[in-house]
């Protein structure tokens, strides 16, 4: 209802445009450098792979023409649309993919999402220095013509190949110019929209991409991204009408912006958490684990602490992905529920077990953030009220509770995790005995061997079904416990529709008109 | 010589002002202080005494020649010899205002040095002080309060009480009296001199008033510019003069009485003073010299003893 | 001669601050690419380390760095895939010295003309109120004074803009807040040091002359006064050039005053040890400075035994 | 003779932490047109009060003008309000203070100190100010000017530094110079020259000067007329002459007795201070100040403060010898001069 | 009066023995009771310390008036404004700010005094020390060198790097803030004691000092020191609020003390989005006691400086 005004631009009043909040600087607008969602929320408008996303958040064909399997689904050979070019006229080619591709791979282009292209043949072992470039299979077969090989059917690999790490970027000009990505001038794009000013640190304009092939289907003409990272900066700033839409409002004004017509939540495709180290007592006992999940008041949590529309979280895999038999969450919704006298009940069992007058001290670890901070003070409440167990609390800076954390120096640490693509598979992977992430020093075979399986399932309620069994004995274990999913909030001026906002994404543009 | 207790040998005390200049303060002195003797130094306003005075004490070191005191070279001396030494010669300042800490009651810049040295404690400390204030004839009261409330005259004497504290050996006084009226001048000077009896102290008096000068030394210094121009026992020097700039100097000298003044004769120095910075050559005082030969300008004077005790540069006498 | 030496031991300060800042940017936990090494395999991660040289034993990085400081070349950012050091230096420091400057000149015009008025008002109204304005000042620190400002004058009243750059607009909140604290202590050291030297006999000698208290404050009192402010002035310089973090955070300021601190959450060594550099440079001369202008304010002051 | 400076009655008294300091208690005094008059005195007796008095300088928290009149030029200085206090302050009249190296501001260069009078009360350009400031330093007797002119206080000596105080008062050509000791620093040839110049002044422009000053031998050169104080009160006025051949108040005579005698034959002779200490001003005597130290001090003295006797038109003193109930002091007279 | 008959018997010659008695002797009174005397007079200076006084009684005893501990959480009454129940209201926990404040008055309190006297101790020491040793000498220039060289170094480290290197090798808590606050804390201090040194010590009252004998530390001490102590003063009354605030940056690196105990600082920090909220009580009450904390040493140290000025009496 407030805002809007953004006319002191001194700007036309029928010129669409939209200025939104990019919040950082991003690191790189190269996309096979490009590794944060800043970044990627750019790139996105202006590349296209050879799939991408539409306004329903189906996953359709690009820049591809046409796309051919091979039986065994291992050789994709993908014909590029004719019409294809990049803005600066030059046409797209399928050598331009190859060069991408294989750059993306090149070890000393150290790039950190090569990984995502381990799916093609010979890329890992190239990337990981084993292998020759030679062996990796994509190879441009005609100007128009792609073809690449994949080390075994992949269920999602269009997902993939609508992520950055999979656009193209333009051959000569990239050899030409190491640094052509630093700098607006140089740069060159194939998507909506072309790079039009850069103002590092504090504004980037991108204009509608004249030389794009379905630019009719692009209403909105121009989109500034400023870069305020100051939640209560830009919230002041879309009050004042200098931004037309942020995300992520400060905690303080949800309450108060609930009512308004400009505010929006989606889920977020994530889930909040705390991770027991199962090595370190209290937590060795598993129904510790439990009594301490069961102890704590979601609801209350998410209602009156983080305040931001978030889910209560019963299980791991968040809400939002899609199976032949509906939401994967939904099919099974709760692995417990809250019951503190039960609660009570087992850490009394537990103690007898383990022979425990009471129960150890537990220190709650968090990273440093005010809302950390506030949800870990009121679950240190609510254990002490509901358990009776008494909690301390202990914070530290980012980069070393990460290390803290990965040393197992802790007994109960926060951990928060967001899966990549909306996909079981990145948020059950993260309790792998392998995974770098897990470090609850929990390690369950038949978990691994469960996710590998599904991995090789081409049948997607197969797969779904053996990702809930792995879950199920994820949830059994309980070496963390979470808290909540996360979910998205935005304010938008009412002058915009046609926003998409997509589940793990930030909100596409160039669908948007202003009235 | 045996008994001399300073000795100044080839003193020079260079300041250097801006643009590799240097300004020569003090210029080749050299002269000797017996033990127990007042050697009263005048001189030209700017002339050097004070730097001089305060070269001797220690406050500024020497660009070169040597200061010895007691027979031994201050400058060789070891850290417990030099505190004591250092104790032992004291100065009176020029400026009672700015040598006061405005922060410091006068009981605590009196004992100072006392206790510095730890000479007296507790109520003997105060007792001493109490009675230094009396000796140059202030209250006892005074002690409480601080320097901005006395007038000109009694900062003065709370300067050489300051000094007188710590039983030195040796003081330089640098117009020790002058801001004094003439009966705290009387009651200083008295003073003085029964330190000197009583204690066997020995001063370098620096001051203006010729009279008191003569009344209080035995032999008397004349600077100009920089240099040692005469020196020689007091009488002798008021009476037969040698040096044509002291022969100036006394006659300017007013007498206290209105008849006097108007009837003497003054001798007018002719020109300005030349600059510290480029001294003329030769005699530096020959640019004003009534009595100046070429010889003046070319030869710089000999410091020589041209009677017993009394020394002079100057040309006129060189034959 | 002097200067040159001076400069050497410069050269050597900046050496000895870099390489205890390389000993305990390595000494602490956490690495840059921690967060990302989540989800990226081993040998990915080795690829970014040969890149940024971090795969080289400790003091091998440690030469290589130098060598490559020799030349004035700090590096590539971590963080910045595409900008290296010397680029985001480059690029923020016009903004940030903008502010620096004008934050300044608003903290000692300001601070001196409060801190005379106060002291010549000793106890009295306009000291009281100039003393109610350096509370503020000083307590209500930017954090808070920013969010502040910007309500009101950019939200409530429409003045000025509420965050971003551009135009001059843009640089008169984040000036303000910038200044409040320096202000309120520059009035703060002036009115003291001003009581003090309104005591001096020369004060009086100028009085004699017939010259009016103002003319008395700007001739005689000030130049004597100087000294604190002129210390405290000298580092300032150096913090208030080389960027604020709060205030470009808050003010979504394109300056490098956030290097200095997204660097080290961030573990981007090259950030860290370029910052660093260039504030301790810049910080090395200022305080050479203020040495100097001791002098130049004093001239009775002597800071080397060499009479110069 | 016109009066061009009258104080009549004046009381001044600092405040301190021990109790109330009555520097200065009644003092009365007139400077005429053209004259020199000398104040001469105790150490502490009140002169540079009096003197700062006049310049309205004193501290104004701490000191407290209780009552007294100064009248210049038919006005009441102390009636002055600020503004019109600085017209005159440095232009008609101006002031040499006693202490020569704190009343330099330590970060000035002296010809700028000098300058700065000018500047404000006259009307010359920069160049013809540079040139008078060099003039007057030349006119003090500091040589080499030039150099001079740039250097900072800390840089001179003590009896330069006086010098350029001089310069200061002297710039605009004051119709007063109240000169505070303005020679103690100062070699013989050096003061003879500034006695001369002040001479001079007085000469040529009618300059009036009101000296504070303990050189009897400087009273003797420039004084008309003299002033004695002795703990905040002038006891004894008149005629420089009257005074130095015919001295009325025992004080004068002690001052007088304390000077040392030109020296015969090296027999060197005590110098005869007057004994005792002045009285405390925290509470000042109700008779005269100068009777406990009085070797003729009668019973009337501690009681009462003598009022002024006119020995002659202009000698007055203020002593209950000259009382005509008191013994006559012709032989006591004499006493104190010859002993 | 004397009537005119008495007068007449009084032109005696006076017994001078009479004058002998006279002495008055006013009490003598020490320097420190004379400094705490003038202190008192100063109306300023009491009032300062009345109000630090009172916010020390309530940092003692305030957090136990309501029937609230400070972690005492509620959130029915989260974000309640100031009432009978809850007078300084309640934050967004729900928790009694009364007592969070006046418990968060302890930390702060602590933490700025602490730093006020390690600035004192380090920055006095090696201000005074660097200051009077420049110039003096070879040996003096290299000591006046060697510290300056110490202070820019200081300056020139990242403080956050030094900090969260402490957070390695210490448990957070009161101690390793305070350590935390010395590291650097006092360069400024030493700085601005440095600065006025250089201009004091060439004072002919130091020569005179020197001169006498006594040792360069009691130069410093008793001659220098006194004759800056505005300055210092003034510079002090900065120290604290700094502290106050540098503790929550601290705490947000780790170091500081853990929730749910909060210090001004902190829970001022948390509560700048009320800025935007108006829940004003949640950033006021710590807000406002730092600024009165702050005032109150400000007009002390004003009144102090006025006390040990024997210039400015009243
Ligand atoms: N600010 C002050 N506070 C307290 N007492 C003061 C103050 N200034 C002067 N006095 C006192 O007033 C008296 C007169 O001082 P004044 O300076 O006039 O003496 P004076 O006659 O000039 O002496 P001198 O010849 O020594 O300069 C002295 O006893 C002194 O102690
Ligand atoms: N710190 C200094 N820097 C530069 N020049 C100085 C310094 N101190 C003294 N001088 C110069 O040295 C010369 C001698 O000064 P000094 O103070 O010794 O003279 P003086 O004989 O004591 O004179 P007075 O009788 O006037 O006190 C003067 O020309 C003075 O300008
Ligand atoms: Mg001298
Ligand atoms: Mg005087």
């Amino acid at each position: 209802a407030c805002g809007g005004d953004a006319s002191e631009e001194g700007e036309g009043e029928s010129e669409q445009s939209i200025t939104v909040n990019a919040k950082s600087e991003p690191p790189s607008l190269d996309p096979a450098l490009a590794t944060d969602t800043t970044s990627g929320w750019v790139l996105d408008h202006l590349y296209e792979g050879l799939y991408t996303e539409n306004k329903e958040g189906e996953i359709i064909k690009g820049l591809a023409e046409e796309v051919e399997v091979s039986d065994d689904k291992t050789t994709y050979t993908v014909t590029i649309k004719e019409d294809a070019n990049w803005s600066n006229g030059d046409p797209i080619t399928a050598e331009d993919f190859e060069y991408s591709w294989k750059r993306v791979l090149k070890p000393e282009t150290g790039s950190s999402f090569a990984f995502y292209m381990y799916y093609i043949k010979g890329a890992e072992a190239y990337n990981k220095g084993d292998g020759s470039v030679e062996d990796v299979g994509v190879t441009a077969v005609d100007e128009k013509t792609l073809k690449f090989e994949l080390e075994k059917p992949t269920g999602f690999i269009e997902k993939l190949l609508a992520f950055w790490t999979y656009y193209p970027v333009n051959k000569s000009v990239v050899e030409e110019n190491e640094d052509w990505a630093a700098e607006a001038d140089n740069y060159v794009s194939n998507g909506p929209y072309s790079l039009d000013s850069w103002d590092h640190d504090s504004q980037l304009v991108v204009k509608k991409n004249g030389e794009y092939w379905n630019k009719e289907e692009v209403s909105m003409e121009k989109i500034t991204w400023e870069m305020v990272n100051d939640a209560n900066t830009y919230y002041q700033m879309y009050k004042s009408g200098e931004l037309d839409m942020i995300d992520t409002l400060p905690t303080d004004v949800i309450a108060q912006e609930k009512g308004s017509e400009d505010f929006k939540i989606t889920p977020y495709f994530g889930t909040y958490m705390y991770m027991f180290n199962v090595e370190k007592e209290p937590f060795t006992n598993p129904k510790v684990r439990k009594a301490f999940t069961m102890a704590i008041d979601r609801e209350s949590i998410t209602e009156n602490i983080s305040q931001g529309g978030e889910d209560p979280a019963y299980a791991f895999v968040p809400y939002g992905v899609d199976t032949p038999n509906g939401d994967f969450r939904e099919q099974k919704e709760a692995y417990f529920e809250e019951n503190y006298d039960e609660a009570k009940q087992l850490i009394e069992e537990a103690k007898q077990e383990e022979g425990w007058d009471e129960i150890p001290t537990v220190e709650l670890m968090y990273n440093t953030s005010e809302n950390h901070k506030k949800i870990a003070e009121g679950v240190q409440e609510m254990l002490k009220q509901n358990l009776g167990v008494e909690v301390t609390l202990n914070n530290q800076e980012w980069n070393t509770y990460l290390d803290t954390t990965k040393q197992g120096n802790y007994q109960m640490a926060r951990m928060g995790w967001i899966g990549i693509y909306v996909d079981p598979t990145p948020i059950l992977d993260y309790y792998l005995g392998d995974s770098p992430n897990n470090r609850t020093n929990w390690v369950s075979e038949e978990y691994d061997s469960l996710m590998a399986e599904s991995k090789g399932i081409q049948d997607p309620a197969k797969r779904m079904e053996k990702l809930h069994e792995a879950e199920d004995i994820l949830m059994e274990e309980l070496p963390f416990m979470p808290v909540y999913h996360y979910s998205q909030n935005y304010l938008t001026s009412q002058d915009y529709k046609g926003i998409v906002y997509p589940v793990n994404a930030m909100p596409y543009l160039q669908w948007a008109e202003k009235k | 010589m045996s008994d001399s207790l300073v000795d100044v040998q080839q003193v020079k005390k260079h300041f250097p002002i801006g643009g590799n200049q240097t300004l020569k303060a003090v210029d080749d002195i050299s002269f000797s202080i017996q033990k127990g003797e007042t050697l009263g130094l005048v001189g030209e306003s700017g002339s050097g005494k004070s730097t001089l005075g305060r070269t001797i004490v220690g406050l500024e070191g020497a660009t070169s020649g040597s200061i010895t005191y007691k027979g031994k070279d201050v400058s060789t001396l070891g850290r417990k010899e030099a505190r004591e030494t250092n104790r032992t010669m004291q100065m009176i300042f020029q400026d009672p205002q700015a040598s006061l800490n405005p922060r410091m009651k006068v009981m605590d810049i009196i004992a100072e040095g006392i206790d510095a040295h730890g000479l007296w404690k507790g109520k003997k400390r105060k007792e001493r002080v109490f009675q230094l204030l009396e000796r140059v004839g202030l209250q006892a009261d005074h002690a409480k309060r601080y320097p901005h409330e006395f007038s000109g005259g009694q900062r003065q004497r709370i300067g050489i009480a300051r000094a007188l504290a710590v039983e030195p050996e040796f003081i330089v006084a640098d117009e020790p009296i002058s801001a004094l009226d003439v009966s705290i001048q009387a009651q200083i000077v008295n003073l003085m001199e029964d330190l000197r009896q009583d204690s066997d102290l020995t001063y370098l008096f620096i001051a203006h008033d010729l009279g008191m000068v003569q009344h209080i030394s035995d032999r008397i210094g004349v600077m100009y510019l920089g240099g040692m121009m005469e020196l020689a026992d007091s009488d002798q020097l008021f009476q037969e003069t040698l040096h044509p700039y002291t022969q100036a100097l006394l006659s300017a000298n007013p007498v206290p009485d209105p008849a006097v003044t108007n009837s003497r004769e003054r001798i007018l120095l002719e020109g300005d003073p030349p600059s510290p910075v480029n001294p003329p050559s030769g005699c530096r005082f020959r640019t004003r010299c009534p009595h100046a030969m070429d010889i003046c300008s070319e030869v710089v004077p000999e410091w020589k003893e041209q009677q017993a005790g009394h020394w002079v540069a100057c040309h006129l006498y060189n034959e | 001669m002097y200067i040159l030496k001076r400069f050497l031991t410069m050269i050597v300060t900046i050496w000895v601050i870099t390489t205890l800042t390389f000993i305990i940017m390595h000494s602490i936990p956490g690495d840059p690419f921690a967060s990302d090494a989540d989800v990226l395999p081993e040998e990915v991660v080795e690829n970014m380390r040969e890149k940024y040289n971090l795969d080289q034993p400790l003091p091998v990085q440690y030469l290589l760095y130098l060598k490559n400081l020799a030349t004035l070349d700090l590096g590539p950012s971590i963080e910045s895939k595409t900008r290296d050091v010397n680029t985001l230096i480059a690029d923020g420091f016009p903004a940030s010295a903008l502010l620096g400057i004008q934050a300044l000149v608003i903290a000692i015009v300001f601070g001196l003309i409060l801190g005379i008025v106060a002291a010549l008002n000793h106890n009295g109204l306009l000291d009281y109120l100039s003393m109610g304005v350096a509370i503020i000042g000083i307590s209500v620190p930017s954090f808070i004074l920013a969010p502040l400002l910007i309500k009101y004058f950019a939200v409530d009243w429409g003045l000025l803009p509420v965050a971003s750059w551009g135009s001059w607009e843009h640089t008169v909140l984040p000036s303000v807040a910038l200044a409040t604290a320096p202000l309120a202590i520059v009035a703060r050291f002036m009115r003291s040091s001003m009581l003090e030297v309104m005591n001096q006999d020369y004060i009086k000698t100028a009085d004699a002359k017939g010259v009016s208290t103002i003319g008395i404050v700007i001739k005689h009192g000030i130049r004597n006064a100087l000294i604190p402010v002129i210390s405290f002035i000298g580092p300032l310089v150096a913090f208030l050039l080389t960027g604020t973090f709060v205030i470009e955070k808050i003010f979504a300021i394109p300056g490098i005053g956030k290097y200095f601190v997204d660097s080290i959450f961030n573990r981007d060594f090259p950030v860290i040890l370029g910052t660093t550099i260039f504030f301790s440079a810049i910080l090395i001369v200022t305080l050479f400075i203020v040495d100097i202008s001791y002098r130049l304010v004093d001239p009775r002051i002597k800071l080397s035994s060499k009479g110069e | 003779m016109e009066r061009l400076l009258e104080v009549e009655d004046l009381h001044v008294s600092f405040k301190t932490y021990g109790g109330e300091v009555q520097a200065v208690r009644g003092v009365n005094f007139h400077v005429n047109k053209g004259e020199v008059l000398a104040i001469v005195g105790e150490s502490g007796s009140g002169k540079s009060v009096t003197a700062k008095t006049i310049m309205g300088l004193l501290p104004k928290k701490v000191s407290r003008i209780s009552s007294g009149v100064v009248t210049f030029e038919e006005d009441d200085l102390l009636t002055y309000s600020k503004k019109e206090m600085q017209k005159v302050k440095g232009s008609k009249i101006s002031l040499i203070s006693q202490d020569p190296m704190t009343s330099l501001n330590p970060t000035m260069k002296i010809g700028h100190q000098i300058d700065e009078s000018l500047k404000l009360h006259t009307d010359l350009s920069k160049m013809e100010r540079k040139s008078r400031v060099l003039e007057l330093l030349t006119l003090v007797g500091i040589p080499n000017v030039e150099e001079r002119y740039s250097q900072y206080p800390h840089e001179l000596s003590g009896g330069m530094r006086q010098r350029v105080l001089i310069a200061v008062a002297l710039a605009c050509e004051p119709q007063l110079i109240i000169a505070d000791e303005p020679t103690t620093a100062l070699d013989v040839t050096i003061q003879a020259q500034i006695l001369d110049l002040l001479k001079d002044l007085q000469q040529r422009l009618d300059t009036s000067i009101l000296i504070i000053t303990h050189d009897l031998g400087v009273v003797a050169e420039v004084a008309q007329r003299v002033a004695v104080m002795y703990a905040g009160v002038v006891v004894e006025s008149g005629s420089v002459e009257e005074i130095f051949a015919n001295p009325n108040h025992p004080y004068t005579w002690g001052l007088l007795g304390s000077i040392p005698k030109q020296r015969q034959d090296g027999a060197r002779e005590r110098l005869i201070p007057i004994e005792g200490t002045p009285p405390d001003l925290f509470s000042p005597p109700k008779g005269c100040p100068f009777a406990a130290r009085c070797e003729y001090a009668m019973d009337i003295c501690v009681e009462k403060m003598p009022d002024s006797t006119y020995l002659t038109t202009d000698h007055a003193s203020k002593c209950w010898l000259n009382d005509s109930r008191a013994k006559k002091p012709k032989e006591v007279a004499m006493a104190g001069r010859s002993r | 009066m004397i009537e005119q008959r008495n007068e007449e018997d009084l032109f005696h010659p006076v017994d001078h023995n009479r004058f002998k008695q006279n002495e008055i002797v006013r009490p003598s009174i020490g320097q420190f009771r004379e400094t705490v005397t003038n202190i008192l007079r100063n109306k300023l200076a009491v009032l300062g310390m009345f109000i630090l006084v009172i916010i020390t009684f309530f940092a003692i005893f305030g957090p136990n008036m309501v029937p609230y501990s400070y972690s005492d959480q509620n959130l029915e009454a989260k974000n309640l404004a100031p009432s009978v129940e809850h007078w300084f209201g309640t934050d967004a926990l729900g928790r009694d700010m009364w007592a969070r404040t006046w418990y968060g008055a302890r930390i702060s309190l602590t933490i700025g005094i602490a730093a006020a006297l390690i600035d004192l101790v380090m920055g006095l020491v090696v201000g005074g020390i660097s200051g009077y040793m420049a110039g003096r000498g070879k040996l003096g220039d290299r000591i006046d060198g060697f510290l300056m060289r110490i202070v820019e170094i200081l300056y020139g480290i990242p403080y956050l790097l030094v900090v969260i290197l402490l957070l390695v090798v210490m448990k957070p808590g009161l101690w390793t803030i305070i350590l935390a606050l010395s590291i650097t804390g006092w360069v400024g201090m030493a700085r601005i004691v440095r600065g006025q040194i250089l201009q004091l010590k060439e004072q002919e009252y130091v020569t005179a000092a020197q001169k006498l004998g006594t040792s360069h530390g009691k130069i410093i001490w008793r001659h220098l020191f006194p004759n800056m102590i505005g300055i210092i003063i003034v510079n002090l009354t900065f120290t604290i609020p700094n502290a106050i605030f540098a503790e929550s940056f601290l705490s947000f690196i780790g170091l500081g003390v853990q929730a749910p105990i909060a210090s001004w600082g902190t829970m001022a920090n948390d509560a700048l989005g009320v800025i935007l909220t108006g829940q004003w009580w949640r950033l006021f009450f710590p807000g406002f006691l730092i600024s009165l904390t702050m005032f109150a040493f400000n007009v002390f140290g004003d009144g102090l400086q006025d006390a040990l000025d024997p210039q400015s009496s009243d």
